[in-house]
């Protein structure tokens, strides 16, 4: 257990936006997470990091009441954790699922007028970062590419206003010039939006994310600025195996 | 060591005592339809034998000093649960079975009876093949057979005119296709039908067929849903305008459903309220009131049953060949008049009736004619 | 059938529907039945080994049953021996067996067919009829019954299987549904009509026949379900069991592996429905005859039924179910009827005195507090009572 | 010829009548992929509802008044009973499809039942307005008059659910919800409650099936509902499952084969056409009408 | 081993690929990469079986595949990965290997030899492999996404394919297994083994492919040895941008 930020606060005047608070869940018999506590600020990205089946996508889904889950987690302030996922959402979190999710039955601009009713597709969001689908606002969600599918499931949630967007694996399966026009559009997004982010990509970490927060089998082990664990090659490695440095080498 | 004979009762004693000593009851089992679609009958029937009993054993309940104690079970209609429950009354040491509201049990209750050697008294069932089935059953209800024969009486000298039938392409429309044939055949009629499948919902094209073929008589033998949606587009592609139409009369209930044609059908009918008046159909009407309940088609089925297991308890005791033997040939006054059971093949010869359904709200049948038993026996089927 | 494009699968790993059929959901592709996995739970030999132990001890209960001359009032009619009780108990197992039998397709191998009630009643038709009408004796009747039964299976299968999902539903209906006409046309006079087929008493062995032998009749069932669950074993522990758990899990993905998916299909139809016809077979012997019911699309559905209520996938659910909906079904008739409805109010009595009503509540009751099974509700309890 | 005018007429009336009843299934299924068993209960709940409405109100009213309030009386009570249902049975099962199937199989079990307890299972004589029992003269062919109801009502009920589907806001979040319920929660949109007001619909148009085959047949019974539900089965599923479009299409296409397969067909062959029907399009078509229609 | 002579498919008249042909040589690796949508997926779908092409003609050691199923191509020796898993999401992990090693092979389905014969041990060290191990009994619908990725590598190398077509792979796996899977692939090319890999990660791509196809658009932009092809300012343009 490494407990190396001084203070993740300091780094922001404002109080959290969200808090968690020995957070558990458990499946059945396992115990997924076990005991999970992090502040988001109200500000900037947070990372969350860790290896494969740590439970970091088990943490989002806590937190918006798809996994069953104990313990006390509050939205500016509000606890949350009892109440129903359409209500936490309306009450300010944006959810990007890592399976994207979109509606394949219905058409892309259907898809975004669930959430935006009169604008869909023409919303000025849409066609400033994904062209591409308002070229495509008639096909059918379910024929697009795996990464156009990614796009319509980032754009859903940026048409609206959210206290904080939890966004998981945003870039995964995306063409590495579009990994850079997200990491860019999240940069943009997160000056307005705190944003709660799941990420493999180191590199792009390091590139947007203010602050990390590591999970390792459903404990935090670390907590810190994104930039002292990019420094700290050793650390790196114990928590996450790998060197980011190596990585944005390549 | 080794166990005993499987389904043995307990070696000390026990519960077994079925038959026996004098003073004991006799048993009677009841498999019939207390539930299910055929449950009107059932209760009719039920309601029946209770005045029959009462009026045979001069309301004791009992013969020779033995009650008649009955079992009752329920087979909903299915024949597979019919002869679970025959199968368990009689193991229970039944030694008289009755009831049997729908034709698939009772056909499927005889062979039980044969095997097990109990006396079998089938109910409202119609089918022609449950007399002659073998030589434990007996019906206390009209066959198929008679049914079509007193309809035949209605179009009274049927030689070289046109009958067509129409039936559900059922087994029970084939009977009557079938019995159609035999009996007005056999007159000279020509009879041609209109089977109509079970799935079909809307009728127009059986009644198109109808009318196209221009009978002089039209014979429908119709069983349960829909009948109203029939009788309806028969009335409307003007069926009736040309042709005289003869139809069974069922129960009280059924009678407001023949719609605006109602009038128009002349009814063959088994048995009514007011169809006869004898002693046996006071005693019936007056036990049913008793229970609440009125004159209807079964509750004749089920006092003539009543006057058979009587009947048959009186002269054979529990002894099942003897009652065989009694009721073989035995000739009685039920509700519906002078009855005869056949002795070749327990067929029971019985009168019956035509009549018209009154106008206005309230239809209520009247008699027409009452055919005697001997018009409309059915031929001679000998046991297999 | 267009195949399906990546797209669809990616999504279908993910969504509980696909867009180009949509009625997968309530097949059993992504079930959330969630048939239990045996195979899980007892991988290795000593504890396959071990499990049998359970089975064997019901075994030699049951078998001893015809045996036991005590009365237990209100649950059984008359002695546990009594012909009643044995005959009750009887039907009970033989259609305890064709769930079984059903539970191969449904279960084991994801086919929601809605005709198993043809191969069923097959069975139990072929062989009243080769005893009355084709005059064979009982070892050939035998085997015309189970031969023409698997070769309509056969038959059946191969058309059916060319589609799937709840098109696969409604062809094995629509087979099952003229089968059931043309029984109840009674062509030839060798169906009975609705009337049904009584067996030929003189064609099978006085042991069977009677009253008084209702134990043997009692023994031949139960010697029935212990084929079907030899049967069933085997076939699940084999590689084509785990082919069909394959197909019923993701059969896209089966056929991208190299398994021959329409084979493993029509292999699990083939088996389910020789077992099946078995069950129809035993099914005309112990009740004497055979009656359109076995035809009917409702019989199929009860099969459904008992299978999910006792817990799809396994055999001990799909025998429980099978057992206790018959149980159910013959015993709520005396519920119905009972005394203490006297005293109820009219319209309440009146309801309460409908079988079917009962049945139909008792299923909700069953299905909504134990969602996975009868033998899920178990499982759930032991493993509850273990862990505290 | 008249003949042929006849069938046409009324094999579109019954396409019309099994187009009402299949279209409540159509929606539940395709929405929430429960397989409405209860469908027919359901009917059964609308036709005896309209029945004891008609009773109820003042012999001198006018039939026809009398059958307008029982037809509202009818699709109410549907739409109760589906939400009934929806609230009490359906949700808390809403992870386990086959469950929610099997308990409106408890339920159109014990629906039917409790009808026959009740009102015993004798069909009951409703009353059906003159106009609507006579016939009217084309090119030589009597049309029944009620026909052109049924046809007329399927019509507006069909643009009703059409533009309901695609033209609101509702319909966007229902056509979602079928797809990933999970997600549509998690942009904030409550599934539930559009779930429940999806099997209310169901169920109101199913009281409306209910109450217009009373009318057909002229009386009420309680095992009518599941008689209806058969062909309304065979046509959502020939429409291929959840289309709308593809139900209507069906619905007429099977209306039409069994009037004249009964009448021009051997006997026999009549019963079996549907069946036939049904298995053929699927052979051929696995995916069924719908793509050719939608 | 594997190849695409001229395949097109069109959609309701898009042309997802046009006149594409492309060959893969035992014991070589072809990277597959392009702009999301570029129809690489529906590629590696036609190679499969799992997609008929509108046109053009695919062979799968020197037999013409273009009809047959894609569970005769498996036989054949052909496994696949997919872009999102396609796993037996109610079986363990261990069970969803092992239906992979019964299934492998030429020989034909046969369904009752006997169960046991892909030894657990097997299984366990194919999991091991792709670094997941101890996870044989957990249900694949119970894992965690990156999990689901390895177990659907594990699938496909059970069968000791002679070809082996991956569709990303690396896709959400974490970043400390991406070089030690990148090295298990390698292995597999180096035994001789026919790899087409769709990748978006280029580093994974730049160290491990032969030769590298760009797709644009449903046409092949480019075809060349990895180094040549990035340099390409075409490839750089439609496909690399400024890449993180
Ligand atoms: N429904 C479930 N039942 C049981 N176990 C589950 C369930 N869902 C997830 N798990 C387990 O919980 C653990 C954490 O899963 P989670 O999806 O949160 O991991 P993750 O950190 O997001 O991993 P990845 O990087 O692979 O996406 C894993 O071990 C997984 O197997
Ligand atoms: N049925 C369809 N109708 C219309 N367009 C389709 C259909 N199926 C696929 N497409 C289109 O074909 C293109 C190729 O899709 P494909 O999945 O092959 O892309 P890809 O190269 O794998 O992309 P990614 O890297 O994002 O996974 C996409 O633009 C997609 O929208
Ligand atoms: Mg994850
Ligand atoms: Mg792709």
């Amino acid at each position: 257990m490494t407990e190396q930020s001084p203070s993740t606060r300091s780094a922001t005047e404002s109080p959290p936006v969200l808090e968690l608070d020995d957070v558990h869940v458990r499946y059945g018999g396992s115990h997924i997470l076990q005991g999970v506590s992090f502040d988001v600020p109200a500000t900037g990205v947070t990372a969350l990091l860790g290896r494969n089946g740590v439970g970091k996508t088990t943490t989002l889904k806590a937190i918006i009441g798809l996994a069953p889950r104990a313990g006390r987690i509050r939205l500016q302030g509000r606890e949350i954790q009892s109440m129903t996922t359409a209500r936490i959402v309306r009450g300010g979190i944006g959810y990007v699922p890592e399976d994207r999710e979109v509606f394949g039955g219905l058409t892309v601009d259907e898809n975004l007028r669930l959430v935006a009713p009169d604008e869909g597709v023409e919303a000025p969001v849409v066609g400033r970062l994904f062209p591409d689908l308002v070229a495509r606002r008639g096909q059918r969600a379910g024929t697009l590419s795996g990464g156009q599918q990614q796009m319509v499931s980032l754009a859903r949630v940026l048409l609206r206003e959210n206290a904080l967007l939890l966004i998981d694996e945003p870039t995964k399966g995306l063409a590495p010039k579009l990994v850079t026009e997200v990491a860019d559009v999240l940069a943009e997004v997160a000056r307005t939006t705190p944003v709660l982010l799941v990420e493999q990509n180191l590199p792009l970490v390091r590139r947007i994310a203010d602050r990390v927060v590591v999970l390792d089998a459903g404990q935090v082990v670390h907590r810190g600025a994104a930039a002292e664990l990019v420094a700290d090659v050793d650390l790196t490695r114990e928590l996450l195996g790998v060197s980011m440095r190596r990585e944005g080498a390549a | 060591g080794s166990p005993g004979q499987p389904g043995a009762p307990a070696a000390d004693g026990g519960t077994g005592g079925a038959t026996g000593g004098s003073g004991a009851a006799y048993k009677v089992g009841l498999v019939y339809s207390k539930s299910g679609p055929l449950a009107s009958y059932g209760a009719q029937y039920r309601q029946g034998l209770t005045a029959g009993i009462d009026y045979a054993t001069k309301g004791t309940g009992a013969v020779a000093g033995h009650t008649i104690q009955i079992t009752e079970q329920d087979d909903a209609g299915d024949p597979a649960k019919a002869v679970a429950s025959a199968t368990d009354l009689i193991g229970q040491g039944n030694t008289i079975i009755a009831g049997s509201t729908s034709s698939g049990v009772a056909l499927q209750v005889a062979p039980l009876a044969k095997d097990n050697k109990v006396l079998f008294i089938s109910g409202p069932a119609a089918a022609d093949a449950v007399t002659g089935a073998n030589r434990y059953t007996f019906r206390s209800g009209r066959q198929t057979y008679q049914d079509v024969a007193t309809a035949g009486s209605i179009l009274g000298d049927v030689k070289g005119k046109k009958v067509t039938v129409l039936a559900q392409d059922s087994a029970f429309g084939k009977a009557n296709v079938a019995a159609v044939t035999a009996v007005l055949g056999a007159k000279g009629a020509t009879v041609s039908s209109v089977e109509v499948p079970a799935a079909a919902t809307d009728l127009t094209p059986f009644a198109t067929k109808v009318k196209g073929a221009a009978p002089d008589l039209l014979f429908v033998a119709w069983a349960g849903a829909n009948a109203t949606a029939m009788w309806t587009t028969l009335g409307q592609q003007g069926v009736f305008d040309s042709t005289k139409v003869v139809t069974g009369l069922d129960i009280k209930a059924t009678h407001p459903l023949f719609g605006e044609v109602a009038t128009k059908i002349n009814f063959l009918s088994h048995f009514f309220e007011g169809a006869a008046d004898n002693a046996a159909y006071q005693a019936l009407d007056a036990g049913l009131k008793k229970q609440g309940a009125t004159v209807d088609l079964f509750t004749n089925d089920g006092f003539v049953a009543g006057q058979m297991i009587v009947h048959a308890l009186e002269a054979g005791g529990g002894d099942v060949e003897k009652m065989v033997t009694s009721l073989e040939g035995w000739k009685f006054d039920g509700p519906k008049g002078s009855l005869e059971i056949r002795a070749e093949d327990h067929a029971l010869l019985q009168p019956m009736f035509t009549a018209t359904l009154k106008d206005g709200a309230n239809v209520v049948p009247q008699l027409v004619d009452t055919l005697g038993a001997d018009v409309v026996a059915p031929p001679v089927t000998p046991f297999k | 059938m267009t195949p399906p494009t990546d797209h669809v699968t990616e999504r279908s790993t993910a969504q509980p529907s696909t867009t180009h059929t949509p009625t997968d959901v309530v097949v059993v592709g992504n079930t959330t039945a969630a048939p239990r996995n045996e195979e899980v739970a007892r991988a290795r030999g000593p504890r396959r080994l071990l499990g049998t132990v359970p089975v064997l001890v019901v075994l030699v209960v049951l078998g001893y049953l015809p045996y036991v001359p005590v009365e237990l009032p209100g649950i059984l009619p008359g002695r546990v021996n009594g012909p009643g009780s044995l005959q009750l108990l009887a039907t009970c197992l033989v259609i305890g067996g064709i769930a079984l039998s059903y539970d191969v397709l449904f279960g084991r191998t994801g086919l929601l067919s809605f005709g198993h009630a043809l191969f069923v009643a097959a069975g139990s038709y072929l062989l009243t009829i080769s005893l009355s009408t084709w005059a064979l004796p009982l070892p050939l009747a035998l085997l015309a019954a189970l031969g023409l039964s698997t070769l309509l299976a056969l038959v059946v299968g191969a058309v059916a299987l060319r589609v799937g999902g709840i098109a696969f539903a409604m062809v094995t209906l629509a087979f099952a549904q003229a089968a059931s006409i043309i029984v109840m046309r009674n062509p030839g006079g060798v169906t009975g009509g609705e009337e049904g087929r009584p067996l030929d008493r003189d064609a099978v062995p006085d042991l069977l026949v009677g009253v008084a032998n209702a134990p043997y009749r009692y023994w031949l069932a139960l010697g029935f379900v212990v084929v079907a669950w030899v049967a069933v074993t085997v076939l699940v522990h084999s590689r084509a069991g785990h082919a069909m758990a394959a197909v019923r899990e993701n059969e896209q993905r089966a056929a991208v592996l190299g398994l021959g998916t329409y084979r493993v299909k029509l292999l699990a139809l083939v088996v389910g429905s020789f077992l099946g016809a078995l069950g129809g077979v035993v099914h005309a012997l112990v009740l004497g005859g055979s009656n359109p019911h076995l035809t009917t699309s409702e019989f199929t559905l009860s099969l459904l039924v008992m299978v999910v209520l006792g817990g799809a996938g396994s055999r001990w659910g799909a025998l429980l179910g099978g057992v206790l909906y018959t149980y159910a079904d013959a015993r709520l008739v005396e519920v119905s009827n009972a005394g203490f409805l006297q005293g109820m109010p009219d319209v309440v009595r009146q309801v309460l005195s409908q079988p079917l009503f009962i049945l139909g509540v008792f299923f909700i009751v069953v299905v909504y507090f134990a969602p996975s099974g009868l033998t899920g509700l178990g499982g759930r309890l032991i493993r509850r009572s273990g862990s505290r | 010829m008249s003949d042929l005018v006849l069938l046409l007429a009324t094999g579109l009336g019954l396409g019309a009548l099994y187009f009402i009843a299949a279209s409540g299934l159509s929606l539940i299924y395709g929405l929430m992929g429960v397989l409405n068993f209860a469908h027919g209960a359901f009917m059964t709940a609308g036709a005896y509802a309209a029945w004891l409405t008609m009773g109820a109100l003042p012999a001198d009213w006018p039939v026809v008044g009398r059958l307008i309030v029982g037809i509202v009386a009818a699709v109410c009570v549907g739409a109760l009973v589906g939400l009934v249902v929806e609230v009490v049975l359906i949700r808390p099962l809403y992870r386990h499809h086959i469950q929610q199937v099997l308990v409106t199989v408890g339920l159109s079990l014990a629906g039917v039942a409790a009808a026959q307890g009740i009102w015993g299972a004798d069909p009951r004589a409703i009353d059906k307005p003159a106009w609507m029992s006579g016939t009217t003269d084309v090119l030589g062919a009597r049309l029944p008059n009620d026909r052109f109801v049924y046809v007329l009502v399927a019509g507006l009920l069909f643009g009703g659910l059409l533009a309901l589907l695609h033209l609101t806001r509702l319909g966007l979040v229902i056509r979602a919800g079928v797809e990933n319920r999970t997600m549509v929660e998690a942009l904030g949109i409550n599934v539930h409650r559009t779930f429940t007001v999806v099997f209310a619909l169901g169920g109101a148009a199913a009281g409306l099936a209910g109450v217009l085959y009373s009318q057909y047949a002229g009386a009420v019974s309680p095992a009518q509902g599941g008689s209806l539900l058969i062909f309304a089965f065979i046509v959502v599923v020939i429409g291929g499952m959840g289309s709308l479009t593809g139900t209507a299409v069906a619905a007429v296409a099977v209306g039409l084969v069994q009037q004249l397969a009964n009448y021009y067909a051997a006997s026999g062959v009549g019963d079996l056409s549907v069946v036939l029907l049904l298995a053929v399009v699927l052979l051929l078509r696995p995916t069924s009408l719908k793509g050719a229609t939608a | 081993m594997i190849s695409a002579e001229a395949v097109g498919w069109k959609v309701g008249g898009a042309h997802i690929l046009d006149d594409v042909s492309l060959t893969v040589g035992a014991g070589e690796l072809l990277g597959i990469i392009g702009p999301n949508g570029a129809g690489k997926s529906s590629f590696v779908n036609i190679l499969s079986g799992v997609t008929r092409p509108s046109s053009g003609r695919i062979t799968l050691q020197d037999r013409d595949v273009t009809g047959s199923s894609a569970t005769r191509r498996a036989r054949m020796g052909l496994a696949r990965s997919f872009q999102t898993s396609a796993l037996f999401d109610g079986l363990s992990a261990g069970e969803n290997v092992r239906l992979a090693v019964q299934a492998a092979g030429t020989a034909p389905f046969s369904p009752f030899r006997a169960a046991g014969s892909a030894t657990s041990t097997v299984i366990e060290s194919l999991l091991t492999r792709v670094r997941m191990p101890g996870r044989v009994r957990t249900l694949a619908r119970d894992l965690s996404h990156g999990d689901r990725r390895k177990l659907e590598l594990a699938m496909a190398l059970a069968s000791e394919p002679a070809v082996l077509l991956l569709d990303e792979p690396m896709a959400g796996v974490s970043a400390e297994d991406v070089d030690g899977l990148t090295e298990i692939i390698g292995e597999v090319r180096d035994s001789g083994v026919a790899v087409a890999m769709v990748e978006h990660h280029m580093h994974v791509v730049l160290g491990l492919a032969d030769r590298v196809a760009v797709l644009h658009h449903g046409q092949l932009l480019a075809v060349g040895v990895p180094t040549e092809v990035t340099a390409d300012e075409r490839v750089q343009q439609a496909y690399l941008g400024e890449a993180l």
